[in-house]
């Protein structure tokens, strides 16, 4: 939360420092599959932001009091590797790591369908390599990837996009710099072909206006991630076809 | 790690289905209606010690927030501000399930949710708290303790964190020619200053229902909750979706249309209590 | 243990600075039944000393191994609120509050009955929530209240009291300014209607007759206390009776 | 969190009357009265890196005690004084039930116990440990070290404690033009300034009887001990009951009484090992 | 406290056997003989933000290294030299059974014996990196941080600590009057100064043979390990034996031999990659 | 890892600061049993290093799970008293403590007959009372005496010393001020009777050539130390018997 003195993080044409119109989203990368060990993994970037997910399980949980007699328990821990920001991050976890875990875990529960694999725990560990804004939606739409990658049978995938207030308006995906001197930052995660936001935090100061007007920002912009899982998926499964 | 939660008694379908039969009357357990949260005592001044402490009850959660100002030094990049840090502890004497040791994911959820509530919208006056800029500040420390756990322990902890913020005092300091600072702690320069008032609303969606403060018992039920700040402008300060279902856009709709509401009820009760203490 | 320099700690006319005499407590509130979801719970406040217990149990512990065969475990936490103290303490548990723990702990084994409740927990929970000296004591006396208020059996009731040194003068029921400028400090626990003294400490420096003197004193004192407490329990659950 | 410890065997009710029956006649199993602390031997000087250090065996109870004097800076509130700080370990060689970790709360409960009662009276002269008023003074560790474990914990760790302490050398140094100070581990200005001599005395109490020294078998079966420090003058300096059971105020009289001749046996023992020393 | 550990699954005997009669035949299961690592893939500059980066592939292995470089207080016996810091993480999602949580003695080993191979034989110039004598130079960490565990962990994180070394930039900075320092993040004095290239060979053993960079199956049932660290002058410059058996005198001269070898492999590896980025 | 600057550390006559021919070992005192509570024990030490080694077992671990079905499972751990060292040592584990358990413990796996005693534990705890060089192979030493003395039954005793390379030259058994300016430090571990080196590292820059010089060197000594070990359990069992 730094200054939020007189920088302007616009230029004259209304576009972003960057050149991103604001409603335009960073270049996305999306692979599957990058892990060997892992039941299933994937490597999404979002510009710079860069964030692993793997994912292991079913299986029989270690700790085997913590299983649930009906359904499979899910457990995530969103993790930044110490050289992922400009500072370097001690590695022991952080409150926000341990916030953004449970949040993260909360916007995958209601598409696992954790009924079918009582008493075993699916564990989804997500690494952030590099992180420039927006490591939370992006580890959501890794996890989601790396869920399908394992099998996982799931009522639909889920896809992350933050959208920022800057100087007044309302900007797609912001980086870390825009983050810096945004009025607020709206991370959101939804599962699109069943309707539902699963992720939804609004940090910084928004009118009710403004907030259902980012929300559907958001909510188109996940529309078009959710899309390019699916091809990044299929291409996957066709190539193993072939 | 996050881990699903494992909700004891597995029971609670039953219990679900007769509060939802209850909802579709406008009707609730405790002789609510849907939309008003439960009777709420705010005291102020409790612990005499503190700059600022406030005991809330809201229905039969309780909660206690103690204010304590100390002298630190700035974070390096706003060197013209005081440091305002919340920190909340689940006790185990406020409920069976509650263990003794550090915060779990609920307890830094809350606190790190009131924190930025608080913190995006300046709703204290930093820029107020700098002694000597770049070296000494006053670290304002807001501890929510949680005594008696009966569901919605957001909306009672920022009401208890805003009680306790708008009556502390900051203590008087006296600074010596080595430039070291003594705080003197029986005298005060005046009340800590308070830019905005903040409330959280917090709706649980059951069903089809979106209630506003649940008990436990209805959080126990309910699918997901929505923790709204609101500050006295009516601007959203803040926003959590806290559980494990989702909600559709129309639902977020409803728990905004909702929550303006509660918003009100838990602003006047706030205010009457501090209108009280004088 | 701040400096023990020329302050005086009395007035020309013998009483202390609070006005009190040598042998008097500062004013005592006992309050039973005071959270909902605990099995009984008691605040008590000595002067500005408040502390809060809270009893759960007899209750089957988490961690199965810890339960004793023939008798309960009891299970005690000593707590400071970070907000109790002049500086503010930081929530982990301090050495201090590990001692103290076990202190009161000990304090209370000889009057629980727990041979009636065998493989089970009895769990008392004591914070602190504005420590002005005596925490330790007003803790020992508000789990007492506590654990009859949760209706366990228990052989009498317990009170504490700190006797302190000060100026070569026996005090009773000192507060914090008293005990920092104090040559000693020695709280006392006991249970009057079976003849023990269940907690005794000194930290400081006395002859053995003011060791005595100062113990006589104590238990005089815990003897009004207890009286006390049995009041207030009557009254409580003479208004349940009601 | 202070939980009650299972003691194993659950037998020790038969060994408990065996024992009892004996101090009936005033006997105990290892020939003793119950007045007299076992064999003590007191050997100074064994960790020849430590400023100052001392092994104790107390019958077959051995602690081992080694003293570290470092530079730092003193408390806020005693800017004129150096610091003492005594830690405590049972490592798990000493016992088949000590667990490697952090101090437990035995450990702890020992480390302050002894802590309180060199401080109390002043039995180190933390005056003389200032080497710049306010900033750099010197730091006194007394680390206790439990190596074997057969009961009586306190008093053999108090011996060891006071013997490391008054064969202490404090450091010698050297300050440079920066203020920075570079101890001078080989040089010594002296023996570190002892003011007082403190002992404990533990009893235990098994049924009607008062024992002193107890072994870790009496231990075992004791209701309840009592700890009380005295000084070379006879002053209490320091009293800790510890263990399940309460005392009437005569057992507390007859604590005094017992305690009182047992210390003259360890200032007896402590003080020959020093002068054969040197 | 280290633990002998429990191998899953008990059978590898079978494999074992399986194993070793490949090897009489000098094969091994994925077509290599026994002295030739796998196939070595290394990128650098991997992690934009960092001031070093590199991800090592060695076969389905794969360990991605960062180099940070950020201002701090040297120690206080090389006040003239800057910090080299190595840390490893095993985070969970390179292996079923490496689990959340602080370095096991598994992760620390690594970090130490890649720690002391770079420092010992001065990898790095540590003289290079003082901004202020005695009080601010620059700290080097080393993260290395395992993704997929396909066996030789030591290997593949020191060719990723070299490259991302190898390729790092030293950050410019600004000096205020204060004699506080600003890290310019976007500017660079040019890259940290390297004064040697090291890469370490790990060898196991599996009955009587000696066979380079194990795969994770060898690695389970070989007998040992030995990880030798050597320098581009041919220099030994850390060495560790590391697993449950011992080796004989010729064994030892056995492993250096063939280490040899394989360190040519690496170096050729390491020096195109770092030729290819330019 | 101080300073490797001009100072000398040899005398004119080629012999060590100490006195000591460059392949002398320290004055080496055993003694064995000297710890009452515990199954077997040792106090080794080699010059001003002393170290004390307990071993309890085989006996059943006290956490059940960490079991192994057909063997004993060895447990170490190399520990640092607080003022063994120059500077008082915190007592948390440190990241070298951690390391040092494991290469102890491996040294150690080769000789222990575990397979005698499926589903146990042997603890082995080693503690460095005064440390001044050399304290990892001095408690190698201490271990291995501690087992024997605790009748487990072994396939050989294990002996450990430590060769410097200081000024170019190869010495036997360097002290801490020698490891302070030495060139390389060369830890080794061995059991003679069987040929086995079970302990081996190298901290520093040597040729091949300089390792198995400095590799005989050690074995030589290590033939010595494991022939006083033999001395010291028949002396200490001949008392026995007697």
């Amino acid at each position: 939360m730094a200054r939020k003195d007189n920088v302007t993080l616009f230029r004259e044409d209304g576009t972003r420092l960057d050149g991103r119109k604001p409603d335009e989203m960073r270049p996305i990368k999306m692979e599957v599959g990058v892990l060997d060990n892992a039941d299933g993994s994937a490597l999404v970037e979002f510009g710079r932001t860069k964030v692993l997910a793997a994912v292991y399980g079913p299986r029989e949980p270690v700790q085997k009091y913590i299983v649930i007699p009906d359904k499979a328990v899910l457990r995530v821990r969103y993790h930044m590797a110490p050289f992922s920001t400009s500072e370097r991050k001690s590695p022991a976890p952080s409150r926000r790591e341990v916030e953004l875990s449970k949040v993260i875990r909360e916007a995958l529960e209601p598409v696992v369908l954790t009924d079918q694999f009582p008493r075993t725990a699916i564990d989804i560990f997500i690494e952030v390599l590099q992180a420039d804004g927006g490591t939370r939606t992006t580890g959501l739409t890794a996890a989601s990837l790396a869920l399908a990658d394992a099998g996982i049978p799931m009522r639909a995938l889920v896809g992350g996009v933050a959208v920022g207030k800057i100087q007044g308006r309302l900007v797609l995906d912001i980086d870390e710099v825009e983050d810096n001197y945004a009025e607020a930052d709206m991370p959101v995660g939804a599962a699109p072909d069943i309707g539902l936001i699963t992720l939804f935090q609004i940090n910084g100061v928004m009118t009710r206006e403004e907030v259902m007007k980012g929300l559907d920002m958001a909510l188109e912009a996940i529309n078009r991630i959710v899309e390019m899982e699916k091809e990044v998926l299929k291409s996957k499964y066709m190539k193993v076809e072939v | 790690m996050s881990m699903t939660p494992f909700r004891v008694p597995v029971v609670p379908t039953l219990k679900k289905e007769t509060f939802i039969s209850l909802y579709r009357k406008g009707m609730r357990i405790d002789d609510r209606d849907l939309f008003t949260p439960r009777k709420i005592e705010i005291e102020t001044g409790v612990i005499e010690k503190a700059e600022g402490s406030a005991l809330v009850k809201l229905g039969n959660t309780k909660v206690l927030a103690g204010v304590k100002i100390e002298v630190g030094t700035p974070f390096k990049d706003t060197p013209n501000q005081g440091v305002l840090t919340v920190h909340a502890e689940f006790v185990p004497l406020a409920s069976p399930v509650f263990e003794p040791g550090p915060p779990d994911e609920n307890a830094i959820e809350l606190a790190r949710v009131i924190d930025r509530s608080l913190r995006e919208v300046g709703a204290v006056d930093l820029e107020s708290l700098v002694i000597r800029e770049g070296e000494k500040v006053w670290i304002v420390w807001v501890d929510l303790y949680v005594i008696d756990h009966d569901g919605n322990l957001f909306d009672a902890s920022m009401l208890a964190a805003m009680a306790a913020l708008r009556t502390a005092k900051l203590p008087d300091y006296e600074e010596y020619e080595t430039g070291e600072i003594e705080v003197l702690k029986d005298k005060s320069q005046g009340p800590l200053k308070i830019n905005h008032t903040v409330v959280t609303v917090t709706t649980a969606k059951v069903g089809d229902y979106i209630i506003v403060d649940p008990t436990l018992d209805e959080e126990t039920i309910a699918d997901s909750r929505m923790v709204v700040a609101v500050d006295e402008q009516g601007r959203i300060v803040g926003l959590q979706k806290t559980g494990e279902a989702g909600y559709t856009r129309e639902e977020i709709q409803k728990v905004f249309n909702i929550s303006q509401g509660a918003a009100k009820v838990y602003f006047k009760s706030l205010e009457e209590a501090l209108a009280r203490k004088g």
